[in-house]
């Protein structure tokens, strides 16, 4: 049967199947990702089915992982690396960074570096430090890497395969507080193009753009804005490199007024790029600045705090009415 | 430079005040071992160790002490109390040995799990409970007992040690500095680069590697495939495997490896070879990756059964001790759980405080949009 | 003589000779920062002087410097740590980013973390690879972190004495293609604040930010304008974390017009902070978008390309008269 | 495992076509030899080669003309026309032996210096000058001669040559892998995680560490305490350390490790110890910080004078190949010079290829604008 309800984690485990049935220099690589099925289970059952040569227990070394699979890369393999967490990706930061990003303009297009980086971002599990980090803004401002998020199931396995299918890497970052949100997978839909958004909910009074855990919040959100009579359009950005600004020009052409929501902070995220170009864009439609709601300018707080940090729906719904007070 | 010749300069203490040892009878040379799994006391050619009978019940009951905290963290955690705990059950005497080896002002770097080792240091063992709540993270100040706070990110802390070392020594203390970290952390390029940085500056630092032999899953073979000590040769200092289970050898060897930096000597790295009896962590679910006879394996070397048979066989320690040490303990984790029950919740305001230390702009204003956005629904009546 | 003309190199490196001279818990550390003075020899002459136990030359790895620099600091020194071009800090990003930035939050404020960390930054020097980037975007990101850089050889001695008597981590950028600018600089000034910007050249119709190397290029422009009867005020921001938003706002209060330039790609680079920010504080003031000017989303290119890719007088006024023409 | 007892198990081969080795005379037993400063050839109990006239006199070849081409180009720096040059002189032996014992199917991985190693992959030379010129980053395509592209970052590449040799081994081929580096390099967190993942996976990988006793002006002593072959030992392969200045032994050397990798034995590390007789590049001042003395001492040991002395006195080489040699010297220099000058700027528009393989709409945009903005200087005829 080709539609499934599905967790979104389980569908990022089917998706990973799928691409290790279907391409055989597709490799599984990350700390635990073998018999445990990575600490949220995303591997569960691989190595088992694929091997130990294919599904890759890595020593604790996220540079070693990411150096590696460049090496794997330049050999004609397809890894797919897991961090364990958001946190524990700047290890790594350099070889992703001075390497994956930039080796295939180096080679002035000669070699490809198909590698995907998956890493389970954000907060809201109750987690200890460096668990809850949304760190997408410090990948996205690197040319040579793409960065996307889904936000249901079925983005999250469609995405994955287009990831894995890139020549070019990936870093896909998992919303992991929806890892066991539920939703449909047709395993046998034609999946629109990678770096597109979506207008998850139509509205005209205000639209409402985020990406992965916060899109749920957005429309949560719409929700009980329409029960207010307000009109609030979602816009799932699903790829934060490149973001998809046409798609979001055309909703701010019709509603006039925009707010951006994520998790990372606010102070040079993924918002203030949004904010600027859309205000380029679109100068005489605006009828209110754009209006950012995200993290604060403070390290990730402990776990009793977080529900205070991360930006729930109250906050999204301050903005939609300070944007529509303008 | 190998250990042994190293080890030997150390003046060796010949008077025993308590029983010498019995007979030699190590079963692996490479593994420094004082007490047989048995609780026989065995001799080793370089590493000795002298402690009166007192000495020896209060290695058993830090270790008591210490898996009762433990035990009850664990507990707290199934109850909802915390939201995760890191056990070291049975690596009590690779913590306790090696804690009780250091000085006052010997300075602590430890990783998640060194409950044992904050035990030796006079941290109370609630602020340790305070992350794992998630009410802060690292409820405790380091400067106080000489303990950093725990260090998440595997391997980070070995170069925090080594820079520490590295101030110890141009300070023309002789202080010692020990940096704790797992089998899985010696991958890391951090702890390598904290070994190259250690031996070019001869700074007083020891590594401690608890090598309980798995990282999460992952067996030691994913990490190395010689022994862990042997590392330490490469970067031109000595490296040693003790008996992570025997709280005297560690006691031993971590002792012997600070006065070297001590001495001016430069860095050790000690391989404590133990093995954790429990899960990672509470969220782990160690049936997915390894077996049951492991473990069963381990139970028979448990580090407290051994000193205790030792104690009771040499007349160390009487029926009395045991129970007091008992009623010690129902008190600690009775004190431990009412503590963390009673523990507040941090005030919403604290995620602004102590971004920085001189201020910032940016803190401050949102620091202020976010009271004004609180007190709004206090307004209106929220 | 308390005012001398230096090139801002030897401002940098009177101000680490004052700083060592001063404050005996003061260490310099890198690669080649003894004998050699750095690869810019920024620290020339200070290991002759104090000795190689004040002035460190490192092993060649960056994490371990910066790594060791924290536990140097939890001793009680101040380290001033030099990273020796752009490029390479980032295997020390992990340090800086989950151990450096956070440390004094983690401790509740215990522990003080007061560690400079300079580096040489942009392009224009005709370099290989990894030599000419400029990364302060992602730091500026990271809260914990302070980030400035410097215009002149007076900011250059001021900032960096005011960055090592801080107590929280410093970000030094040091616009390498000024270092042998000369300036005045009075070493008996009482200077302004760390991250105050600075109204470098008053103007009426169009306002300019920027920071380090592109100062010089934004007063350019506006010499440039100032002939075409076009009057451009030019703001020094100095700090990009915290950003002095309140300056920029006056400025473009009476302008009515901003346009940021900075050499580091546009993509989520620190123009987009700026542009979401003030516009928010300035909507109803401006009579344009905030536009940028800076790096394209590309890898620095070789060094026979970067004139093109750096942001110049004629990108700049062009963007000046784009503002101008809305 | 010692690096003897695997060397050991290498067949040995024992005709020797040229002249057999005259006297045992290596003055540091650790340090691989067969070919003295004096140019005697001497015997190594686990390392030999056995190679025809026409073989040593390409080695010579190879090593002069590598040399010539080196020097052209720092003439080309000082000239104007390259920006920046990072000269070998003095590593042409530990690059020619080396390169020599590689096969075709084999993969490098190099540093920024590697120039003799490319000219034996068959690399033009006149590529390697792109990215010092500042019109590319990287001249040449690395599939087509299995030699990667320079790493500037240090140590970065050892980590790329580990995971292609993990991906050699996965496909069952039994070609290998060689990666270089510095001394300097050897402290990178990166060099170290190399050797744990080879390790761990067996991978056929050769690390090839030119240890030419500076890191800028960083003398090998701010790097380590030991000698640098050691450090492999503590990770569970053999190093070992060969005279880089002496081409048959660090051909013999490196085919024996690469061997070994092909037998899927796993990793080895040769260190090569030899001199930067150089700046560290055209930008550096070495007076600043080491002694003409140290140069002077490494001249009587160079690599190309010391193969030359034995090939005239064993009478491999004949006053005629010399001059033939010089002559093929000069248009080498004279072909680079030439292809250097012709050398085109990159087109503006370079700057925004290749940076996705896939593309991406903001480089999309960037480009329309920025050619549209390049357009209007045109037609305004700026
Ligand atoms: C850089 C980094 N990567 C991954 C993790 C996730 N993680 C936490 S503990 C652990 C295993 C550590 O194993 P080991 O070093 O042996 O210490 P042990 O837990 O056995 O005491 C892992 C992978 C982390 N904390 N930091
Ligand atoms: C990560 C990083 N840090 C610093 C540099 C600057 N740098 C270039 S070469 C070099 C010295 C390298 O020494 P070594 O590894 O011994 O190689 P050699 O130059 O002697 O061949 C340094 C510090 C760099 N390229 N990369
Ligand atoms: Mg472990
Ligand atoms: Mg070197």
């Amino acid at each position: 049967m080709a539609v499934q309800k599905l967790p979104l984690a389980k569908a990022l485990n089917e998706s990973l199947r799928k691409a290790l049935e279907t391409d055989p220099k597709v490799l599984i690589m990350g700390e635990d990702v073998g018999k445990l099925g990575g600490v949220f289970r995303i591997t569960d059952g691989l190595q088992k089915d694929f091997g130990e040569d294919r599904v890759i227990d890595t020593p604790l070394a996220e540079s070693g992982i990411v150096g590696s699979a460049i090496g794997l890369a330049l050999r004609g393999y397809r890894p797919v690396v897991e961090i364990q967490f958001d946190g524990f990706v700047f290890p790594a930061y350099d070889q992703i960074v001075t390497q994956l990003a930039k080796m295939h303009a180096r080679a002035l297009g000669k070699i490809k570096l198909p590698v995907v980086i998956r890493i389970p971002y954000g907060g809201g599990i109750g987690a200890v430090e460096h668990h809850s980090e949304s760190p997408e803004a410090l990948f996205a401002h690197v040319a040579g890497l793409k960065v996307v998020s889904p936000s249901t199931a079925s983005d999250a396995y469609w995405m994955l395969q287009q990831a894995i299918q890139s020549d070019d890497p990936v870093i896909f970052f998992e919303p992991k507080r929806r890892y066991w949100d539920k939703g449909e997978v047709d395993t046998e839909a034609i999946p629109g193009p990678l770096h597109k958004a979506r207008v998850t909910q139509a509205g005209t009074d205000v639209t409402l753009a985020a990406y992965g855990p916060m899109v749920k919040v957005c429309v949560e959100a719409a929700a009980a804005a329409a029960e207010e009579g307000k009109s609030v359009e979602v816009v799932d950005l699903r790829s934060m490199s490149p973001i998809d600004f046409d798609t979001i020009q055309t909703s701010v052409e019709k509603t006039g007024r925009l707010v951006v929501v994520h998790e990372a902070p606010v102070f040079y995220g993924s918002g203030a790029e949004i904010a600027a170009r859309i205000t380029e864009r679109c100068f005489y439609h605006l009828e209110a600045p754009v209006l950012r709601v995200g993290g604060f300018h403070a390290p990730y707080p402990p776990a009793r705090l977080e529900e205070e940090y991360l930006p729930g729906l109250d906050r999204v719904l301050d903005a939609v009415d300070r944007s529509l007070a303008y | 430079m190998t250990v042994e010749s190293t080890a030997a300069r150390k003046p060796r203490r010949s008077s025993k005040r308590v029983s010498a040892a019995k007979k030699p009878q190590n079963p692996e040379p490479q593994l420094v071992q004082l007490l047989t799994p048995e609780g026989e006391r065995v001799q080793h050619p370089d590493y000795d160790i002298d402690l009166s009978a007192e000495e020896l019940r209060g290695l058993y009951r830090d270790m008591v002490l210490t898996r009762r905290f433990d035990a009850e963290a664990t507990a707290l955690q199934r109850q909802g109390e915390l939201g995760l705990w890191a056990s070291l059950l049975g690596q009590e005497a690779a913590q306790i040995g090696s804690g009780r080896a250091l000085r006052d002002d010997d300075y602590v770097f430890p990783t998640y799990r060194e409950h044992g080792v904050a035990w030796c240091r006079g941290v109370d063992p609630t602020n340790l409970l305070g992350m794992f709540r998630g009410v802060n993270h690292g409820g405790w100040d380091p400067t106080t007992n000489n303990f950093h706070l725990y260090t998440i990110v595997i391997g980070s802390q070995t170069l925090h040690a080594t820079g520490y070392a590295m101030g110890v020594a141009k300070d023309g203390a002789d202080s010692a500095v020990i940096a704790y970290f797992g089998d899985g952390a010696s991958s890391q390029g951090d702890v390598a680069e904290s070994f190259t940085f250690s031996a070019v500056y001869n700074a007083p630092v020891v590594f401690f590697c608890q090598n309980n032999q798995w990282a999460i899953s992952e067996p030691t073979e994913r990490q190395t495939r010689v022994p862990l000590y042997q590392r330490a040769q490469g970067y031109g200092f000595p490296g040693i495997r003790v008996d992570g289970n025997d709280v005297l050898a560690c006691l031993a060897v971590t002792r012997s490896a600070l006065e070297r930096a001590r001495r001016g000597e430069g860095p050790t790295l000690v391989e404590a070879f133990t093995y954790r009896m429990g899960a990672h962590t509470t969220s782990d679910d160690p049936t997915r990756y390894r077996h049951d006879e492991d473990r069963a394996a381990w139970e028979a070397k448990d580090p407290i059964q051994r000193l205790r048979t030792y104690l009771e066989n040499e007349g160390h320690a009487d029926a009395e001790f045991f129970t007091v040490l008992d009623e010690e303990s129902d008190v600690l984790a009775k004190r431990v759980r009412e503590a963390v029950r009673a523990m507040p919740d941090p005030d919403d305001m604290a995620m602004f405080d102590h971004v920085y230390a001189d201020g910032h702009a940016l803190v401050d204003e949102e620091r202020a949009q976010f009271a004004a956005y609180q007190a709004s629904f206090a307004e209106e009546g929220n």
